[in-house]
């Protein structure tokens, strides 16, 4: 019933590591989460989302602020993601063509794009 | 049989728990974990929608979710609201759609999720889902 | 703030879920792990003394728990019926009960875990519980 | 969310293991089973609960009952529970003089009562 964010450098990139549920209570913190982030200069952003329990319209709201807000610094945002209940909302939303979703951390942090 | 009520007031923090009362009550009706997931997402959507409306307009009135199996092997979750109601807009292909919007998403994801909804005006917004309690009947991408 | 709300059909496959959502309602508003129990098997007990009301009286309308926290460091449950009612028995020793007796243990427990409780007869029954949400308030065994 | 009953012989006693809630719903099953081992011969019944996670009034009323029973063929109906939560309502309702109550399934079976 909780969320949790932890974050830390890996090279130059920045993951965040997100865990419990995200829906309208709790996503207000991701979001101020990012906001901070961002506003501390780290535009390499992984959001690892494999301790997830639940997302809805509200977590990928804050997602695609988030993909906005390092965009404008040409900075990146991708996403660590292998649980099929939650990639599926990500297909009917058609989301999975706007953030590089990866299966594994180390596959993102290999990724160069 | 007759339908579960779970009477909320209008307060974000109870949408975790309408999900979890909702997930509880249609696992108890034989659905499936994975369609347990899609039912507990459109909830979720669809109560944070309702919550939303009395919030914008000072409504201190509960949301009212009533829930149950169908005759007919799915499971109906009803979510009504006083709010001011809105026009569901229409079925739009993804590739139309602004990627950079971070509002509107809710009302996709109950459409792709559901087998099917219905979205009425009464007193406020009615929003009618069923879902089929076994995986054959998995909601079709709602585009 | 308001309570939540839940109508349950007269059907005691539904005592469980009623079990759950009060407790998780009151977990979210921060009741300790232990004090959780007692009000676990409190509500267990007066929602199943509600719905056989009904059912021995063939009466198909919900029985209603309202929950929430009150604003004085308690969570208090009102479960309403509109069966026959009844006159809760007197606080009686337990050395003068009958151990044989497999009834009447429902009154005891509730009397014995909730912080103070309230038999009223309305349209039917309305037994109001109140649970302190720390543990220093734990009720002392009714006798 | 469900109640599982298994029993097996030690000895000259049934052990009857309970696991899951027993309340109003699922009580019923527990009542037949102990109908069922007293009308198989089974007079020497340690019920052991430690596996139960909820148990009310219900419940109590159905040992109770199966108390009664084996009495009726001077048998005995002993039970296992090391939850305080569980013991907390045989103390309140006085069933602690009732039902001799031992911590392990071990120090029931040495019992010689
Ligand atoms: N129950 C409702 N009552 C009033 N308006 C609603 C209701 N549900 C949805 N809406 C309106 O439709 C819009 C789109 O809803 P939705 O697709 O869930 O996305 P979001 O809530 O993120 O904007 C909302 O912003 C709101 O204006
Ligand atoms: N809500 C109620 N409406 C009508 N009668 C009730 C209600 N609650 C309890 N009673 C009566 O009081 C008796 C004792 O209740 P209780 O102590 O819970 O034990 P039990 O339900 O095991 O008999 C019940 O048998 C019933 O006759």
């Amino acid at each position: 019933m909780e969320l949790t964010l932890n974050h830390r450098k890996e090279g130059d990139r920045t993951v965040l590591e997100v865990g419990g549920e995200v829906d309208v209570y709790t996503a207000p913190k991701l979001r101020e989460k990012l906001v901070e982030l961002v506003g501390e200069g780290h535009y390499q952003i992984v959001v690892d989302m494999t301790k997830v329990e639940f997302l809805d319209s509200t977590g990928l709201g804050v997602l695609v602020g988030g993909l906005k807000r390092v965009r404008s610094h040409d900075g990146s945002l991708s996403l660590v993601c292998n649980q099929e209940r939650i990639l599926k909302i990500f297909r009917i939303t058609g989301l999975t063509k706007v953030f590089p979703i990866h299966d594994s951390l180390d596959e993102a942090l290999q990724d160069s794009e | 049989m007759t339908d579960v009520e779970l009477h909320l007031p209008p307060d974000v923090r109870y949408v975790g728990l309408a999900r979890l009362v909702v997930m509880v009550a249609a696992r108890q009706a034989g659905m499936a974990d994975e369609r347990l997931e899609d039912l507990k997402i459109a909830v979720s959507e669809a109560t944070t929608n309702a919550i939303n409306a009395h919030r914008r307009t000072a409504k201190p009135a509960p949301v009212v979710l009533a829930f149950g199996p169908t005759g007919s092997g799915q499971f109906a979750v009803t979510i009504a609201d006083t709010g001011p109601g809105f026009e569901p807009p229409p079925l739009e292909a993804h590739s139309s759609r602004d990627w950079s919007l971070e509002n509107g998403l809710g009302v996709t994801l109950i459409r792709g999720l559901a087998d099917d909804v219905e979205f009425r005006r009464e007193a406020g917004m009615v929003v009618k889902m069923r879902f089929s309690v076994d995986l054959t009947g998995d909601g079709a991408v709602g585009d």
